[in-house]
């Protein structure tokens, strides 16, 4: 029955040091929305070969024109006998590269903004899917471009009903936003630990501003913590995380920043120093890590599409 | 870790906001910190003290309602919310140290504290800086107590003072003479700091290094309190935000939706919430003496702290004008945030401990 | 002809120190504007007597429902045989308790939003008009609410043509967010010398965490200096502010208020004892001034205000 | 004070802006920077050479431009707006310290130098703390140099180093034997920080104390150079910014109407405006010797570093999705002022001497 929320947290957690693998796509977000909104057959047909790795899943929502705006997107199913054929073209598939399945937002209405939406699963071992790298500012390719020309993207694996697409994507983003945070935590440990280790070996941990700064980012990291245990705690009881999730979204992603930021400062050139290069911090490449922080307050929804869910539908303040 | 209140500390939430909303609502409070010489009201420290709530966090053997760490935190963020004025805390924190020191000469008058009939203050600093009271001046025998302690938050209304002195801990009754108390009015109008000087009869309850021990877990509670005020500090002032958001207008339409303003207030929501997470984990490692606890403690205190300053005083920025006007009350929550980011360990100060929890 | 623009930021760098004198007003915000749009008779009239600070000036600009929307203002001039009748209410007018004159914007015309304000000079002594002090959050009451019943507005008072009075407040703003920016730059100066001193004293000048604190205040003093010498040149060389004067206000109100939390942060405890208590700094009331700058990122165009117009007039952002 | 360029220097400006158009806008440098060992185009720095870039501030008497201090800034400001790849600061400040070396050995090839044909260039570093480079291990005597030298900038195309040695200043023709150069990759990678180990023959031009002396007029230059070239990466990157707000639709409607972003934009602006008016007027101060120069300068570094961080980290967020991508333009700002910000006095050090420079 796929991983309970508690489970998914913990094994994100354990699993975070490992090199980045290929089966977190599928587990983390797209397995709490098969458990919440598939079939007994779909269940059945994907979840197994999820956790076993046999079948990697990558996320096929954004667009070009469909970032931040994401129920722009213009990715057509038109129908085909029972089926439906796929036309359009995502963009930022984490994973794409190596991945054998895609869970696709496309439309089958093109009137109706959120009702015309439909969640499809979709097999990338077919001559109409072609899947372009994107090189990121790192000159890593860690996701890519997937062009749909005709792809064929069956029925019987259509999440929910034709239509409710938008639906069960808040609850792959909202999974996104909130389970994740103490996984990102379990980064945020070890490379804090590093950091000291650094300005220890700089000599420099007893200057009072190089303590206040590792202080603050330690306290904060605490509070991440209480947040996560939070949000774990109402997702253990069973509710689906809602717009809150938005707030772990925003603390997570801008305290990666804040860490990457606050260790280039403290240790100096050397947190430059790509890993490999004289002087380089052994067992930590910070410099890939700051330009790493710099897009994690952009997917998964940036932080000012965040904000804006807050103060609309937390804080109901009035649309103009 | 559960964040859901048990069901007895709901009841106590519902009950102290019932009776704050009854006996103390901000605009019943104002002239209270404004024009009255104590700053706080007697009559409804009477009552709290009828209520339980002095004695809320002890063993009920000693009359407490044992409600423990979150339940004092529960009772502070309610406060906090209306800016109760007094020395509430300072007052939990000073029969907290008595009942720790298991000697007659405290039990015997706590009772009479705990239902707010008296009044008992910690006096603990002898320099601005709120340190942890090494290398105190003040001098103690069995007999009679001599010094000067600054910083004692609504001194001047205590019956009796829990002097930290060279020896040790020692209980002051207030007397008729060798009692000298100079007001150092703050930036907080509501606040009521003295400096009191004495040189007069007091009991020696116990030695130094035992009344470290005593004072070391207190302050903890204490810092953890101070939290509990801020996060209630904020919730009070981010609700004014919000309901003024909502109805003033401008440009032809509510200010509310202007997004500059819409993400302004989501920041101070995240403060709010993010507080709270710390206050409650804080709390519950305290009640479950949890080796964590001074990590978390000194966390929350410091961010609490940081948060609050930065909630209050957006209040002051959004309301516009008004907002620095004496009448409309944003100022009362921006001020009294600044006392509090200084006592009870300052934010520096934490910050230095939270280090030290984690041997850095 | 009244002070020249480079005279009146040195004229306010030097009074800056003494108490605040109520000449201020007539002299660094409607001096620009009589010297920009008034007739030879009203300069002859107002300048003099205004410098010798014989006639006390206040500004009646906002009202309780036009503060950063102030082409929202509705205080009414109603044609009076030659003259004009004013009816409405003035707020946040700084130093009315004690002024002679007041410089009103009135609505000569209710449908048009900014061609419908005409500029009057008022004289205060008159039984039509009912000046009440507000109390501010430091409990000082520097400024008030003027209340107008049909108070009398002379035509040939007026600054400027009929409709005109728009334009005009705008050179006022201009000068007024403009042209300050030295004149505080000498408190700062001040300021700054009593926290450097108060750390010393308090002896923790040398630790690095200060210096860092104190550094940042010192380096971004230089900036707002340097930002002021540009304006001034430009304004010496005869060019009437425009929206950049929007920065200066921004930097010098934001400044003042990093640099009082900075104090409070830095000296403790003793920095909120208010002056005459024990323990307090002697010369500096820092309790005061944390509490004044929240204020001046509020008056003059909040820095919401400062931002749009940057945005809008100088960067051209569209509007949605 | 004024602010207005003279005539001569804005001449430079718009010479050295043509220039850059024609020969290095940003998609014609990229390549460079990626795909080439040398990380810049000798073609274009020897023109530079020819039209009197190098020789930019030296005396009319040395072949050089006399264009001071003001000069150079306009011309890295306007380096810094195209992310300029290369070593030309460095350049600057190698010809600088020659021409300051009143000594035969040096003004004998200076000539070649200023014109492009030879490179010369400072290593100074032995840590990766960029300090004054005091108690230096490298040694020279008459004939040779010896030591291994830290963070030389594009050290491997020099053909000539200026070896800082604890005896004094040397020349240090590179040789076939006795140079080992190891690269140090960085974030920025059109970077191409060197590690240079010498044992060689070389020439020691002056003295500790001189060399003392030279450089630290030197560094002057080269903090207030750092700053003109941050300055305009920053305008470079608000550049691409608000081209990006005005075109890239959400919502069904232009991004650049969001008053979030708008506010964003104007924030940005405010330092870039804020960090023009600091560099010129240190660079005023510094052509005209006034005694404020030291902390003009160390204050123009340290607020043109953080002020890039912000602005071209910014740029990245503004342009979402593709700000990220190697493809688009706005990392190579970002990390360029990321080496900056560490180089040439790094803004700790800055705001260390902007204190000292006050008696603090």
């Amino acid at each position: 029955r796929g991983l309970t929320v508690v489970e998914n947290a913990i094994f994100a957690a354990e699993t975070i040091h490992a090199p980045p693998i290929a089966s977190r796509v599928g587990i983390n977000l797209l397995g709490p929305a098969l458990i919440h909104h598939a079939t007994e057959e779909q269940r059945k047909r994907f979840i197994p070969k999820m956790l076993s790795g046999e079948e990697v899943w990558c996320q096929g929502f954004s667009e070009p024109d469909a970032g931040s705006d994401l129920a722009a997107l213009r990715t057509r199913a038109e129908p085909d006998g029972e089926d439906f054929r796929l036309e359009g073209q995502k963009v930022w598939t984490t994973f794409a590269p190596w991945s054998d399945w895609i869970f696709v937002l496309a439309r089958t209405d093109p009137d109706d903004r959120y009702g015309g939406i439909t969640f499809f699963l979709v097999s990338l071992h077919q001559e109409e899917i072609d899947v372009r790298p994107i090189r990121q500012i790192t000159g890593e390719s860690e996701f890519g471009e997937v062009f749909f020309s005709g792809a064929l993207a069956k029925r019987e694996h259509i999440i929910g009903a034709i239509g409710e697409g938008w639906k069960i994507a808040m609850t792959v983003l909202a999974y996104e936003r909130g389970s994740m945070s103490l996984a990102h935590l379990a980064r945020f440990d070890h490379y804090l630990k590093d950091l000291v280790q650094g300005v220890r070996e700089k000599g420099t941990l007893k200057r009072t501003d190089v303590r206040e700064k590792i202080a603050r980012l330690l306290v904060e990291k605490e509070i991440l913590r209480a947040n996560g245990y939070r949000t774990l705690a109402s997702l253990a009881s069973g509710q689906a995380p809602g717009p809150e999730a938005s707030l772990e979204k925003i603390f997570w992603s801008e305290y990666s920043r804040r860490l990457a930021d606050g260790a280039l400062d403290l240790l100096g050139l050397q947190a430059q120093l790509l890993v490999g290069s004289p002087y380089a911090r052994p067992h930590m490449d910070w410099a890939q890590e700051a330009l790493y922080s710099r897009a994690v307050t952009i997917y998964a929804g940036s932080s000012e599409i965040q904000r804006n869910i807050i103060s609309k539908r937390i804080l109901k303040l009035p649309s103009s | 870790m559960n964040f859901e209140l048990s069901e007895a500390n709901s009841l106590l939430k519902s009950s102290i906001r019932e009776f704050l909303q009854q006996e103390a609502p901000l605009d019943k409070s104002r002239p209270v910190m404004e024009d009255t010489e104590e700053g706080f009201s007697r009559e409804i420290y009477a009552k709290l003290g009828d209520l339980g709530y002095c004695g809320l966090t002890l063993p009920e053997s000693e009359g407490g309602s044992a409600a423990g760490a979150i339940g004092l935190a529960v009772v502070l963020e309610e406060m906090g919310r209306v800016a109760f004025p007094g020395p509430f805390l300072d007052l939990v924190l000073a029969i907290e140290t008595l009942s720790r020191v298991k000697d007659e000469p405290a039990s015997e008058f706590l009772q009479g504290i705990v239902e707010g009939r008296k009044s008992v203050l910690l006096a603990r600093w002898e320099t601005l800086e709120d340190l942890d009271g090494s290398s105190l001046q003040t001098r103690s025998d069995q007999n009679t107590v001599r010094g000067t302690k600054l910083l004692v938050p609504f001194g001047n209304s205590a019956d009796f003072l829990l002097v930290t002195a060279a020896e040790g801990l020692a209980l002051f009754p207030r007397p008729e003479e060798g009692w000298k108390a100079i007001s150092l009015p703050l930036l907080d109008h509501a606040q009521r700091l003295v400096e009191i000087s004495l040189d007069a009869p007091g009991t020696l309850l116990c030695d130094k290094k035992t009344a470290d021990t005593i004072l070391k877990e207190v302050a903890q509670l204490g810092a953890l309190g101070a939290s509990a005020l801020l996060l209630g500090l904020i919730e009070g002032s981010l609700e004014l935000t919000l309901d003024y958001l909502k109805e003033r207008k401008a440009f032809g339409r509510s200010i509310g939706s202007f997004q500059v303003l819409q993400h302004r207030a989501a920041d101070m929501w995240i403060r709010m919430e993010s507080c709270r997470s710390a206050v409650y984990r804080a709390a519950w490692a305290v009640e479950n003496k949890q080796n964590e606890a001074p990590l978390l403690v000194a966390s929350a205190k410091a961010y609490c702290g940081d948060s609050a300053h930065f909630v209050c005083g957006e209040t002051i920025q959004l309301f516009g004008g008004v907002g620095y006007t004496w009448e409309y009350d944003p100022h009362i929550y921006y001020k009294r945030v600044k006392t509090l980011e200084q006592l009870y360990g300052s934010t520096r100060n934490q910050l230095e401990a939270a280090l030290r929890s984690q041997g850095i």
